[in-house]
Order: C-alpha cells, then structure tokens, then sequence
C-alpha cells in the first residue's frame, strides 16, 4: 500500500484561496442581511456606520489571507504540504492562481461598500 | 456597454478566425500561456473593475431620488393593478385601477405590493422593474419626464392571465393632473339619460356591487377594480382593451372567453338590451 | 319574405316592442332584392331600401328616436360630403334626409363613376362603398370588434358574443335581421341600435370614414 | 503546464511493460465471457457503462427533441400576435415543460450519461466503481422521466413555470395535482442525479489508469470531478424546497405563506442557490467536450491546461455565490445586490481563461474543419456573445431593465444552447465512432451544423431586440401594437431551422448509428487520449500505465500493447468484473474491485421507486407506500452481492505488482461514496438550518411566535444523550467486530446494533414529543414547520439507518460480515456517526438559538 496522500489536506489547501472568498461572501451579505433586517444598519462606531465598518475589515482580513496563502503558494512551497515534486508543480501554481483570482472577486465584494448604501431597496 | 460588448466579441471572433486563417508562423504569438493570463484574466480583471465600480455609481444614483411629491399604492392582483393616490398622512384620496396618472416630470413614489402571488411592476419606459411580494413592501420612486402614455407589464409570471395583466401610466401636464385627480376624487357622475339610469340599475340589480365600487352608488364591493371613473380609463381588463362601449359589452358578457381565468364570471345571461345599457353607463362613467 | 319568416324564432317574447321592426318589415313586405330585376344591381335595390328603412321610426326602447342615418350611399359624392360629416355617431341632423334625392342620384350614377377608378377584381359592395378595407382592418383591430365577433385576419378577433363574421361578404342578413347591403352595413357597424333596437351590439365609436373601411373590409370575407 | 513542460513529460521513456505475451490461451475469452452483457429478456438488466452510457444519452436527447417541440408549438404560437393556436393553459403548461425538460430531463442527465459512458473509457478503467447504481440512476429517470413528461397529454402539467415561484405554486393558487407532478417528479429525479454524482466522484478519484495523477488527468474528467461535486453542494438545495413545498401542499405547513410567517423568498433563495450553479454544472462538462475536441482537431495539446484547471475549480465555487443574481428585482438592500453583482463578474473571469485556452490551442495548431470543429466554433462564436450579454445582466441597474424580459430568454439561450448543446453534438460527432461500427456522416454533419446555427441565431438574436423593447417572458399572447411582430415571427422562422437541424441529425444517426457491435471504425481523428484505444465489453483488454496527458501520442505502440495485453490486468483473475482502484492523486494502483454484473433487483428497484414517487404525486398513497416498500427491499436484494468479501487474497495484475482483491475503512471506494453520500445529507441539513435562520429574519420579534412556549431543556437534553449513547453503541460494536477473524460468535455486535436503534429511535421520539408536548403544530407557522420539518428530517436518517441496522445484523446472520469482511458495518457506522452528529446540530440549533435571541 503505497504512503498515503492526504488527499483531503491538499484540496483544501489547494481551494484554500477560494473558500475565504466563500466564507467573506457568506460573512458580508449575511451580516447586511440582518443589519438590514434589524435595523442596526444605521449604528455608527467612530463615524462610519457599525457595518459597512465590520463588512470592511473583514474584506481587509480576508483579503490578507488571500495574499497569505498566495505568498505561502508561491514561496514556502514545503510548508504548503503538497508531497512529492511533481503534484507541488502541479497543484502550487494552481492554489496560487485560485488565491489571487479570489483576491480580486474578494475586492469587488468588498467595494461596493464604499459606494451604495446599506439597506435601502431598489429604486429608493 | 453595448459597443463595449459588441467590441470584445469582434477581438474574440476575430482571434479565432485568425487562429484559423493566418499561416501557423504568423500565429505563434497566440500560442503561448501569457496570451491566456492576458486575455483571460488581466484584460477582464481591468474591464470588469471598470464596469462594477460604474455599476455601482449608476446603482447609487437610483437610490438618492428625490422627495416624492405623490405617493401611489398600486397592488398586484391576480391579474389587474389596484392603485390608490394615498394623501401625506398616508390615507387613501381616491382608488383606481389598471392606469396610473402622474404629473409629469414630477417624482412619484410607488409602493408595491401584491395581494396574491407575485408580481413584478415595470413601465419599459420609464423604469425598471420591482417585485410585488406577498409579506413584503416594495418602494420605487421615479418621474415622467415627459407627458404622455406609458405602457406597462406584469413582468414576473403571475398565472394563466400573466400576459394580460398590463396597465397604463399617463403623465399629464401638472394643472390638468390637478383637474384630474380632483374628478377622480368625486363620486360617480350621475346622469341624467334614462338610458344610462336604466344600466346603472341593471348593474346594481345584477349584483356587479357585490365585487365593484361605483362611489355615490350603492356598489361597494372590493374584490374586483374600482369602476368609479371607468369610462375615463384608457383600457378595461388590464390592458386587454381599450375602453368602449363595445369592449366593455363584450367583456362582460365573455369574460371567461376573453381573458379565461380571471375571478370576473362571464355575463352571458344578460339580454342583449341590458347588457348594452350597462356598458353604456359604464362608459359613460367618465 | 321567405328569407326574414325564421327571424320569428329569434323572438322570444313578443310582446315586447323590440321586434317592432321586424314587424315593420313584413307589413311593408320589401322584396328580397334579386339580380334578374330589371337589371340593376342587388346593391342599388338594398340601399334604397335602407333608406326606406330607415325613414321609419322603430321605437327606441329608452324612448329616444335616433334620425335614421343613410349618409353611406353616397359616399362619394362630394356635395353630401361637409353633411355627412357634420353627422357624428348615429345622432345626426334631420337635414339628411334632405339628401335623399342626391343619394339616389348617386346610386344610380355610381356604377359608371366607380367602373372608371376601381379595379373589377373588387367586389362590388367595395367599390360602391368606396372605404379602404386594409384601414377598416386596422380600425377593427383598434376599437376591438373582435372582442365578441370571429373575424378572419384580424388579429385576436375570436370574440363569442356576436355571430362570427367568417365569409361575411356573402352573408344574405345582418344580425340575422337586415338585408346585407353596403349603405345598411355602414350604418350598422357604427350605429346598430338604431337599426335593430334590440341587438347586443351598441354603437361603436367610429366616424363615418372607418364605418365605410369597416364595412369594405367585412365584405372582403368571402 | 507550459508547451515546454507538458513535452518533458511526453518524453519520459517508457518503462518495461508489466506483462509479457503472448498470453495464455483462454485468458481473453475469460475476459469476454466476464463483461458479456445478458441476452433475451434479461438484456435490459444489462449494467456495462458502454450500455447504460448510450441509454442514458439516447433517453436524454429523447427529451431534448421531446422538449424541443414543445418550444416549437410555442413559437408557432407566438409567431404572430394575438394568437389563438394554444390557450393560456396549455401555453403555461409547455413553457414550464420546456424549461424544466431541458434542465432536469435532457441537460443534467445528458453530461451525467456522457460521463457514464465516457469516463471509464478515458480512464482505462473497465466500469465505474458502482454499475448498479449507474444502471439504476438510468432506469429510475427513464421511467419516471417518461409517465412526468406525458403529465402534458393529460393537460396535468405544471404550469407555474421551471422555477416554480410560490405562494402561485403552493395550495392556493394551484390547486390540482399538476404543481405536485413537477415537485415530485423533480426531486425524484435530482435524486438520481446525485446518485450519478456519487457514483462519478467515485470513479473519476479512485478509478483511474495508473500513472494518471491529477495533472495527467483529461480536462473532462476535471470538470466531471467538478460538476459532480457541484451536484453535491447544489441539488440538495433543490430537494429541500420541492421537499418543502410539497408538505405545504399536502399539509399546510405554511413556509412560503406569508401570512402564517413564512415567505416566498425562502423558495426563491433555495432554488437559486441550487439554480444558478446549475447553468455551470451543465456548462462544465460541456466545456469538457470542447477542451478535449480542440486539441484533437488542432492536433496540439491544450495550452495552459492549468490554468484550465484553476478556471474550472474558481467556476465550482464562484457560482454558488450568484443566487441573489436572480433576485435583483425582489427589492433586497442595494448593498446585498452589490455583492452578488461582484460575484457575477467573478465567474466570468474563469469563461475568459477557458476561451482564451481554447483560441491559444488553435493557434498552436492546425485546425481541421471537420464537423465537432464546426460546432466547437459555433460554441465558441454562441457561448462568447451569452457570456457578455450575462455580464450585462449581472449589472444591477440593467437587470431591471431586462430581467425576466425576452433579453434574459435570449441570454440564457446563447449560454445554455450555445454553451452546452453545440459541444454536445460536436461531442457526438467526435465520439460516436468510439460506440458505434461507423462515424457519422461528414457530409450531413455539416448540413446538421448549418441549420442549428444560423437557425439558432435566427431565433435567438432577435429576441435580445425583443427584450429590450419590452417584452416580457412567459406571455402567451401579446398585442399587435406594441412592435413585436416582425422579430417574433423571424423567431419562430429561425426555430424551424433548428428542428430541421435536428432532425436531419436524426436522419444521420438512423443511417450511421449502429452501436454496441464491438466493432469501432478506430481513432478517426487521431486523438490522444485513452478512449480511443481499442476495446470492447470490458474496455481495454489491458489497463495501461499513462506518463502524459495525450498517452496515444506519446506513448508509442500503446494500442498494440494494450490490445496484446502487455499492461495491467490483462485478464479476469477472480472469475468476475473488476478494475484497479487507484489512489485519488497519484493514480497508484491500490487494490482490484470486484464489481457485481447484471441485476434484475437494480431496475425494478428504479421501477418501483419511480412507482412511488408517481403513485404519491396522484394520491393512490397505499400503492405508493408499497411499491416504496418493494424498492427498499430491492434495492437490498441487489446490494447483497455487492459485498463479496476477499474471496482471493491477492491479485496479480502483472509487473510483479500483487493488489490485495478487497479492502476495507477509508481507503475502500465505498468508503469514499458514504462520505459523499453525508456530504449531500450535510448540504441539506445546511441549507434546513439556513431556512430556519431565513425564517427568523421575516420573523424577527416572534421566533417563537407569541403563544408558543419552548419545551424545558430536559428534552433536548435526554434526545441528545440517546443519540450519543446510539453511536457509543456502534463506535463498541465497531471495537468487538474489529477483534474477530472469521466465523466467530457474533453476538455481541449484533447485540449493540439492536441494542443502539431503540436508543436513535428513542432520541427521535423524545424530540418529538418534546415539542409535541407545548402545543406547538406545524401548520399554524413557520416556526413550528420548520422545527418539525427539522426533526422530520432526522426521523428520515431513523428510518434509513433501522433498515441499515437490520440489513446489517441480516448479513452478519448470513456469515457475511465479519472483521475483514465488514464495508457493510463501516457504511451504517459512518452513516450512524453522521446522523448522531446532525442530530445534536439540530438541538442545539433548535433549543438554544431561540433562548439566545429571546
């Protein structure tokens, strides 16, 4: 029986980058959801509101994990558990690539923020 | 957005069509793993940002409308509009249906909302569109520039009658609404014409009241469309047809014929004569 | 007279007025106009007798007495015209009947006038009527007639109210009552109470112009 | 993953071959003999992937031409204004067939069945690990498919559209069975879908040839890995709300009503959590035909297929975050729409990878115009303009505009038609001559390609005009006045071309399609990779060692080889069907599974489980409830030889390689489907508890709503020790089984496994009660609906695991079970852990959450 792979590991570490994406997602619009719905949209904390404030820190703290694993992809490869030469050619670029994709997605969640207002529906 | 798309797809089609048409040296430059980071993540990275970040503007600017000066109730019913002018303490001025006046180019604001299933509200014209869900209050503020006639649509299917369940939004020049919305206010003309006070007691004795207002008549029902000022409205059955004399004979008597399904039973048992004259005062109630 | 006795059928009860004119018809006994008479065309015979009808009043069951309207038959004649139009829905000046002279004048003259601009293709009543049948198609359309007739070509015209206007062009009655003839068509898509006072169909909102097309597209179902 | 790269690769020298020739007499005809499929009446219990595979298509494009003349009425119905052909009634009814045929009934199943049939075949294994299951996948759809579609000529079909918005599809506005057909119907059949999933997984991990590590892997086995994990995340979503709805129905158990605290949202959030990721989990596989069709017509590797790969793993996750993209015209907090907005413009990054790919790889090579280029080309030139017109629609101000306008209708034609149904016939022109003693016909081919392309711009194009001045979708009928006229008829013209597209493929398949004869017209295109090697019943007569990505380019004299047998397994050493399992990354051989073969119990299993479904959609409730039965107690019937136990200890599949022939715990393949089977079940309970979430947010201030009191914690607290003290039960029976050998006395594990139901069944029914107890009832809110529909679903893992439990203890009877022979007891064990750890889950969601906020 030949060593065992830890499969399960390397795809997660290999999606990695991706599931913070899913997880900001989830966090951002969930949290509006109910700030809307609860109406503590409009709480304020050293003058911005409570949370456009949350939804922009977090975007700041999963975008630095996003650059974390993207920095560990690309530079401590060995940390990244990858196993053997050929799958760490292969599956580094990959989680590398997915970090920086999901980055970018991260930021254009994270904008929008800045712009539109929290909790007024459609048409105003 | 449409020269901008119309433009990526020509670079995309004309690549491939290169890809196809050039001798393979002159192609090479194609064939390498940059062109893909380029052209499929660097080139849309910088245009998508761009049009997100305009989207989101464009998004905003819907939102910071101005004050309303009119508010409007409309309610999606399967299938028709009820509306009621609602007055600044929030009380219903007057009720109509299946047409919308508004001032032009004054910001109305319209709450929706659905007394069944859901609908969505859209005038093509002057706005997108917002949902009627049941449990759930929808506003939309927008204006009419300019007078005019409007058409809009049901636009999330409702049922059988979906495609038919249209209104009218009318933009009239500011005084004339005044005049309009003053009328519409009034209870039902009373005329004088024996023909007319014969259909009007026809529609009373056939019961039409059990389901129709006709303010200043004892018709006071509120399942169906308030008729007060029906012979003034621009379409009967949302939309379906204009407003006549022998539209609306027709449709009371095939109701079921024209628009199957809806909660109006047809007439057919009215004589020729009454029907004629309950179309007639109906017509005539302007 | 064999034509008009299964009307009775129609009637279910008689003792009301509403049949008056039926009554009317038979008692004056009109010919059913055939084409051997004396040469002349089934249309010439039927608008002068539409005029004829007309001048009789039927009793209007709310008590109005409409003028009886025969402006059609002379559609192209343009000294009737400023009259015809100052004539507006079914309700118009006694002076017309002024006009009966011309009209028969130009029913008379009308085969000539007509054979040296239409083509022969069209069917008679079309030219005589001189409407503009695509228009009437579109004035169907607009003020929805087709909402209780059946109507080929016309959009959405599946109506069930009325009686389906299929082949209408060779139809012998209207409404199962009237002779079909232009002048009594043009009257009856715009003004049919008038002319049967117990017909479902009411007046309709059309000028005598769209009358005319209405009538020339109704004739074009044959 | 550069040119340069991929061609190190290529030029590794190949190894000494594991088995020598020539091979002993009779080896082959074993072979033969063993993968033979049965004659006579028992040929439809046939279960080769190469059989069930054609099937499963052909009954998919049955359904897409079933579906496609119910569009072709509706054009016809459209193709002038105020038409009269069809009533609303019926017009409801087709557009609603329309949609849900195309997407449940031939989109889905179709790339699943191309999966069936072509994945073992580019994987060199000689089946999918389950071929019952694949088998039973087909038979459950091909039936239950069949009696939903005829629901049409009975004028029963749904009619509330494909998505089913309620409260116009609950109890009130629909009564009558026909919203009930689509419910039942489809989440019937989505639940054959996941058994494909499952079974898809499974095979693309653990049944490769050996040496086929990830990035050797074919690109479609990549997006067949990808959709069928998509599948497990998405369809469960679905399943829940038809689940859902359908007890509103049935029970009033009022979710979607407002009135009673429920809210049509929570129907629309469901379906597009499982709705939008649908359009990628048809697009992916297509996308999968084109990335292998390419390089074989340019006849060069696929350029940046890593980067291919990134794009498809970023598509699987970046859809699930578009749902709201459907809602944008509900009225949610502007914000909220802001992100989704943001997510829509992320999956198209992905698109632009893959097109970009593909327009690289013709550039490296020469592409040859045969017909799959053709269609390849009409994908590309289609799904591009799809895409950019979706990137349109994912901008929020402009969705209002044009949603559920005949903007969208055009949009999600040209991604859906373009996106998927071009690749699918350039994929049957392309592989046809794998399954059939000749290709099709060049010529028709083209004929083909030129109707259903400029046909479907025809009919399509102009409907983006149509959108944008106004019109909107799903109407039946629509004025003449309003400018509509001439584009719908130019439509409907277009339409007719497409069918006459069609239908002269139809022509060309009667003329040329000859399939399941063994006889191939060989590589036709010189493709490189393994389902162009020579095979038959029991695919290649060797599994062959793969160092490349295009094994028959690089590997010289591959064919011959492994038609001589000189590689892998050349033969049936255990006397039956059987593959080489691999290990999920390197692709290292493992251990040989033996497969079971034909069963009668595997479709009348499919047959009565369609039976049940359809009997409960018409309300006979008793014979529904027996044919449940008897497909419960097939389905136990077919499994009972799929546990064979080491009936030889090892296996020699040449080069000195000795495999063992059975395993057992997490490196088993059926260990690995147990735990994608959880992760479905994990997925629905994770979207249950995000209705429950949802509900409170329409319920802010009574959650419980006002009069209901909440049971004491001395429930939750009993059920919750009975369910931990069930799974100790099994965790010690595990303990016992583990220390025999063979053939012991058995009594003490048989002792805890009757011992451990009374205890699951006994927290289930101290649950219940508890909640019983307060008065609360399920129809009279929201809250109490989705606490019972909470506690419902745990009563179904009781019911699954009693009948596990008793199936177990039944083999263990049988002298089946034993501490080597023991999958069986793993799977209930697994199975038993998960149901104790969803349980806990669910109390504490229940229990403690209203506490919190209260």
């Amino acid at each position: 029986m030949p060593m065992r792979e830890r499969f399960v590991t390397r795809i997660l570490l290999m999606t990695a980058g991706l599931i913070i994406w899913a997880a900001h997602l989830g966090f951002v619009y969930g949290l509006n959801a109910l700030a809307c719905t609860f109406d503590f949209a409009r709480l304020e904390l050293f003058g911005m509101a409570l949370n456009t404030l949350t939804i922009g820190v977090v975007t700041l703290i999963a975008l630095g994990a996003e650059l974390l694993v993207l920095s560990f992809a690309v530079a401590g490869r060995g940390a990244m558990g990858f196993g053997g030469e050929e799958q760490l050619r292969f599956m580094g670029p990959i989680t590398a690539t997915l970090a920086g994709l999901s980055a970018v997605a991260v930021l254009w969640q994270g904008l929008p923020v800045l712009v539109v207002p929290a909790c007024t529906g459609a048409g105003g | 957005m449409f020269t901008g798309g119309a433009l990526i797809f020509l670079l995309v089609i004309g690549l491939t069509v290169l890809t196809i048409i050039l001798p393979q040296e002159r192609r090479r430059w194609l064939a390498q793993q940059n062109v893909v980071i380029a052209g499929g993540i660097v080139f849309p990275v910088a245009v998508l940002s761009l049009l997100l970040g305009y989207g989101f503007f464009v998004t905003r600017g819907h939102v910071g409308a101005e004050e309303p000066t009119l508010r409007i109730e409309v309610i999606g019913e399967q299938w028709w509009w009820r509306v009621r002018y609602l007055d600044e303490s929030g009380g219903v001025r007057f009720a109509t249906a299946n047409e919308i006046r508004v001032p032009a180019g004054e910001p109305v604001e319209f709450i929706l909302k659905s007394a069944d299933v859901i609908h969505s509200f859209w005038v093509p014209s002057l706005a997108g569109k917002l949902d009627m869900v049941p449990g759930k209050v929808n506003t939309y503020t927008f204006s009419a520039d300019k007078p005019g006639v409007y058409r809009g649509q049901c636009a999330e299917y409702c049922g059988a009658q979906h495609a038919l369940m249209a209104f009218y939004l009318v933009a009239m020049e500011p005084g004339s609404f005044d005049a309009w919305a003053a009328g519409q206010a009034d209870p039902a003309w009373d005329r004088v014409a024996a023909e007319l006070k014969y259909g009007r007691d026809l529609f009373i004795a056939n019961g039409c009241g059990a389901c129709h207002t006709v303010r200043g008549t004892p018709a006071t029902g509120d399942l169906g469309p308030d008729l007060t000022h029906v012979g003034g409205r621009l379409s009967i059955g949302a939309g379906t047809l204009p407003t006549n004399i022998g539209t609306l004979a027709g449709w009371i008597s095939s109701t079921q014929h024209v628009k199957p399904g809806v909660s109006m039973p047809s007439f057919g048992n009215l004589e020729s004569r009454d029907l004629r004259a309950i179309a007639a005062y109906l017509e005539s109630l302007e | 007279m064999v034509a008009f006795s299964h009307l009775s059928l129609a009637s279910q009860e008689r003792d009301r007025p509403r049949f008056q004119l039926l009554q009317l018809l038979r008692g004056k006994g009109i010919e059913r106009p055939r084409r051997s008479t004396v040469g002349l065309h089934h249309w010439q015979l039927s608008v002068a007798g539409s005029i004829g009808l007309g001048t009789r009043r039927a009793e209007y069951p709310f008590g109005q007495v409409p003028a009886p309207d025969t402006g059609d038959c002379l559609a192209n004649g343009t000294a009737g015209k400023p009259l015809l139009f100052a004539a507006t829905r079914s309700r118009i000046s006694s002076a017309v009947h002024s006009l009966f002279g011309f009209c028969n004048v130009y029913v008379l003259l009308m085969p000539i006038v007509l054979a040296a601009c239409n083509d022969a293709d069209a069917p008679e009543e079309q030219r005589v009527l001189e409407g503009d049948a695509e228009a009437g198609r579109a004035a169907i359309a607009e003020v929805e007639c087709g909402v209780c007739h059946r109507i080929p070509g016309v959009a959405g015209a599946n109506g069930i109210v009325g009686p389906p206007l299929d082949s209408f062009g060779r139809r012998q009655l209207i409404a199962g009552v009237l002779p079909n003839r232009p002048g009594v068509l043009v009257r009856w898509v715009s003004d049919a109470p008038s002319l049967v006072p117990n017909t479902g169909m009411p007046q309709m909102p059309l000028d005598k112009k769209q009358a005319r097309d209405v009538a020339a597209y109704l004739y074009t179902l044959r | 993953m550069t040119q340069t790269d991929n061609r190190t690769e290529r030029a590794a020298p190949d190894r000494e071959l594991p088995n020598s020739t020539p091979r002993p007499e009779g080896e082959l005809e074993e072979l033969e003999r063993v993968w033979k499929p049965p004659s006579g009446w028992n040929y439809i219990t046939v279960v080769n992937n190469t059989y069930i595979g054609v099937f499963y298509v052909g009954t998919a494009f049955l359904f897409f031409i079933l579906a496609g003349v119910l569009a072709l009425i509706m054009r016809t119905q459209l193709a002038v204004p105020e038409n009269d052909l069809v009533g609303e009634d019926l017009y409801n009814q087709l557009f609603t067939m329309h949609g849900t045929i195309m997407m449940f009934l031939f989109a889905v199943p179709a790339v699943e069945a191309m999966g069936v049939y072509l994945l073992p075949n580019m994987q060199a294994a000689r089946d999918l690990p389950f071929p019952r299951l694949s088998a039973y996948a087909f038979w459950a759809y091909f039936v239950g498919g069949l009696v939903f579609f005829s629901s049409i000529f009975f004028g029963l079909a749904p009619k509330g559209g494909w998505f089913m918005y309620p409260p116009l599809t609950s109890y009130e506005f629909s009564p009558g069975i026909n919203a009930d057909f689509w419910l039942l119907g489809i989440g019937f059949i989505e639940i054959s879908a996941i058994a494909g999933a499952i079974e898809i997984i499974v095979g693309v991990l653990r049944t490769r040839a050996p040496g086929q590590s990830l990035d050797k892997l074919p690109i479609y086995a990549w997006t067949m890995l990808i959709f069928a994990g998509m599948i497990v995340f998405a369809f469960p979503a679905v399943i829940l709300a038809t689940a859902l709805l359908e007890l509103e129905r049935a029970f009033q158990w009022p979710f979607f009503v407002a009135e009673k605290g429920g809210s049509p949202l929570l129907w629309q959030h469901l379906f597009w959590f499982f709705g939008h990721p649908e359009v990628y989990i048809i697009f992916l596989p297509a996308a999968g035909f084109v990335s292998m069709i390419i390089p074989t017509v340019a006849q060069t590797p696929l350029v940046a297929y890593r980067l291919v790969v990134v794009a498809l793993l970023a598509t699987g996750f970046f859809s699930f975050g578009l749902w709201v993209h459907h809602m944008f015209t509900t009225g949610l907090p502007q914000l909220s729409l802001s992100f989704f907005s943001a997510a829509s413009m992320a999956v198209s990054i992905p698109s632009g990878i893959q097109v970009f790919a593909w327009i690289a790889t013709l550039a490296a090579g020469r592409i040859r115009l045969n017909t799959p280029a053709l269609f390849v080309l009409g994908f590309l030139f289609t799904f591009v303009l799809g895409g950019l017109t979706g990137v349109m629609v994912a901008m929020v101000p402009f969705d209002w505009q044009v949603h559920d306008t005949y903007f969208v209708v055009a949009h999600f034609h040209y991604v859906l038609f373009g996106g998927m149904v071009f690749p699918l016939f350039a994929a049957f022109y392309y592989w046809i001559p794998t399954a059939s003693a000749r290709p099709l016909s060049e010529r028709l081919g083209r004929w083909v390609f030129g109707l259903i392309f400029i046909g479907f711009n025809t009919a399509f194009f102009p409907m983006h005009i149509t959108g944008l001045i106004g019109m909107p979708r799903r109407v039946y009928t629509y004025p003449a006045e309003l400018g509509w006229n001439t584009l719908n008829m130019i439509s409907t013209v277009g339409a007719f071309m497409i069918a006459a597209g069609v239908l002269l493929f139809l022509v060309d398949l009667i003329r040329n399609f000859r399939p399941f004869t063994n006889k191939s017209p060989g590589n036709v295109w010189n493709a490189g990779t393994l389902e162009w090697l020579p095979s038959g019943n029991y695919q290649t007569r060797s599994i062959p060692i793969v160092t490349s990505r295009e094994p028959l380019w690089d590997q010289p004299n591959l064919p011959e080889d492994v038609e001589a047998g000189r590689y892998f397994l050349p033969g049936a050493p255990t006397g039956g069907r059987e593959t080489i399992v691999t290990s999920p990354i390197n692709a290292t051989p493992q251990y040989v599974v033996q497969m079971p073969g034909p069963s009668w119990p595997t479709v009348l299993a499919a047959v009565f489980t369609a039976a049940f479904f359809l009997g409960l959609t018409v309300k006979l409730v008793i014979p529904a409830v027996i044919c449940g039965l008897l497909a419960i107690a097939m389905v136990m019937l077919w499994l009972w030889d799929t546990d064979p136990g080491p009936t030889v200890d090892q296996v020699d599949i040449g080069g000195g390689l000795r495999l063992p022939a059975y395993v057992t715990g997490p490196s088993s393949h059926s260990w690995w489907a147990m735990v994608v089977l959880i992760l479905v079940g994990g997925t629905l309970f994770t979207t249950l508890i995000f209705s429950y979430f949802f509900l409170w947010t329409v319920n802010p201030g009574a959650w419980p709503p006002g009069s209901v009191e909440l049971p004491s914690l001395g429930w939750p607290a009993v059920a919750a020790a009975l369910y931990a003290s069930s799974s100790g039960a099994i965790w010690l029976a595990s303990g016992f089984l583990k220390r025999r050998k063979r053939n012991g006395p058995w009594w003490s594990v048989r002792l805890l496994l009757l011992v451990a139901f009374p205890l699951m069944a006994g927290g289930l029914a101290v649950d219940l009660f508890g909640q019983w107890q307060t008065g609360l009832r399920p129809e009279e809110h929201s809250y109490g609906a989705v606490v019972y529909t909470v506690i419902g679903v745990q009563g179904l893992y009781v019911v699954a695991l009693t009948l596990m439990a008793f199936y177990t203890i039944a083999r263990s009877l049988a002298g089946m079970l034993d501490g080597v022979r023991r999958v069986t007891f793993d799977n209930t064990m697994l199975f038993w852990h998960y149901m104790t750890a969803q349980g806990l889950v669910g109390l504490a969601v229940i229990h403690f959450f209203p506490r919190l906020i209260g």
